[in-house]
């Protein structure tokens, strides 16, 4: 469980990235896109993060099920703290 | 004619919501989605009502009202479950995992996380 | 020196996920983009992966300059080859 | 008239070896951009000719040909010191340091990774 707050953090900070790229690409493009193309574009930019993200965040559970281990686990988050610079 | 000036109003207080959140403030925000979920709900309008339930999620957890926001991010699921159409659901859940680590509760929070990394590899979470 | 090839695989694993992802969208798009706004795009995908890459990437180099030890960039790259499936 | 067929033809070269690479007929591809930079550079038109040094690299790349490949992204580079338009320049050197590290020259693979790496997160590789 000492990993949640490091997937809220990692996800926090995906999320920035993001959005700040997004919201600069909408700012050129400006009336270049209509309102259907502007979504097709958020989600695109959605699909990128959750895709790329999916195995540092599935790395940072430990459910038991599978053969990661806790120590891997909590190596793992050490690494995406030193990483993502996550320390807060 | 009254319908669609009636969406018009709901559109135009979805819109002032998200503007209000842009610019960090959540309170007006709050204030915007309310009045859009009452029209939308008004209007058996379930796509905009599910942005509004959306954007007072977003709102109440920008003001640090984590359990009011649990609440909202909640909607949006049952909103998805009621139409059987899940934009926005994995987003939601990612909220709601967000919220429950904030007030602590890494249970739940460890819960709603596992839901949520599931859901990233998959496709693909429409945006609402 | 050894992490080099994980730099290699990191970067070949996101482009791979880059190009699904906006090949996707632009089949979606049709031809409701135009030259400009699809190259804005394509720019957008790539500023979110090098800026979500830079992180890691770093880490993966350990040039004596930082304070980062040969040891920390040994156990980055184990995470990163775990986390992002970079065995082969 | 003369001069916009000739890039007419520049630009079908540089369309039919980008989808010839989409298809993974890195061969075809190869040929479409030699006669591309060929017509580029009868034009002293240099943004369609790093166009298609970057497509010659990606082709050779393709095909295993790592020494080849360094010599068209460098070509990149050294068009973008002549005009002083640096766009491509971050991919170009990725590019570079993944051909050395397939050459197992890792000390120059990661010479190009450092400044890849470095200009990773300053702003913005436009795609060429």
């Amino acid at each position: 469980l000492e990993t949640v707050p490091t997937i809220k953090k990692l996800r926090a900070k995906a999320e920035n990235i993001r959005i700040a790229e997004l919201e600069k690409c909408l700012t050129k493009l400006g009336d270049g896109l209509g309102k259907k193309e502007r979504k097709l574009v958020e989600e695109l930019t959605r699909g990128i993060v959750n895709k790329l993200m999916h195995g540092p965040m599935q790395h940072l559970r430990c459910d038991g099920s599978s053969d990661r281990t806790v120590g891997d686990t909590i190596l793992n988050m050490q690494a995406l703290e030193r990483m993502f610079d996550l320390a807060s | 004619p009254r319908d669609d000036a009636n969406k018009g109003e709901l559109m135009r207080h979805l819109k002032a919501g998200k503007k209000c959140l842009r610019e960090n403030n959540a309170q007006a925000a709050f204030v915007e989605f309310e009045k859009a979920l009452a029209l939308a709900r008004k209007a058996n309008d379930t796509v905009e009502e599910k942005k509004a339930a959306r954007g007072l999620g977003a709102s109440a957890q920008r003001q640090r009202n984590f359990k009011e926001a649990i609440g909202y991010h909640q909607l949006v699921l049952k909103i998805s479950r009621r139409t059987g159409e899940q934009s926005g659901d994995t987003e939601a859940i990612g909220a709601i995992a967000d919220c429950y680590t904030e007030l602590g509760d890494l249970e739940n929070g460890a819960k709603y996380y596992d839901r949520y990394i599931a859901r990233l590899e998959a496709d693909d979470d429409e945006v609402v």
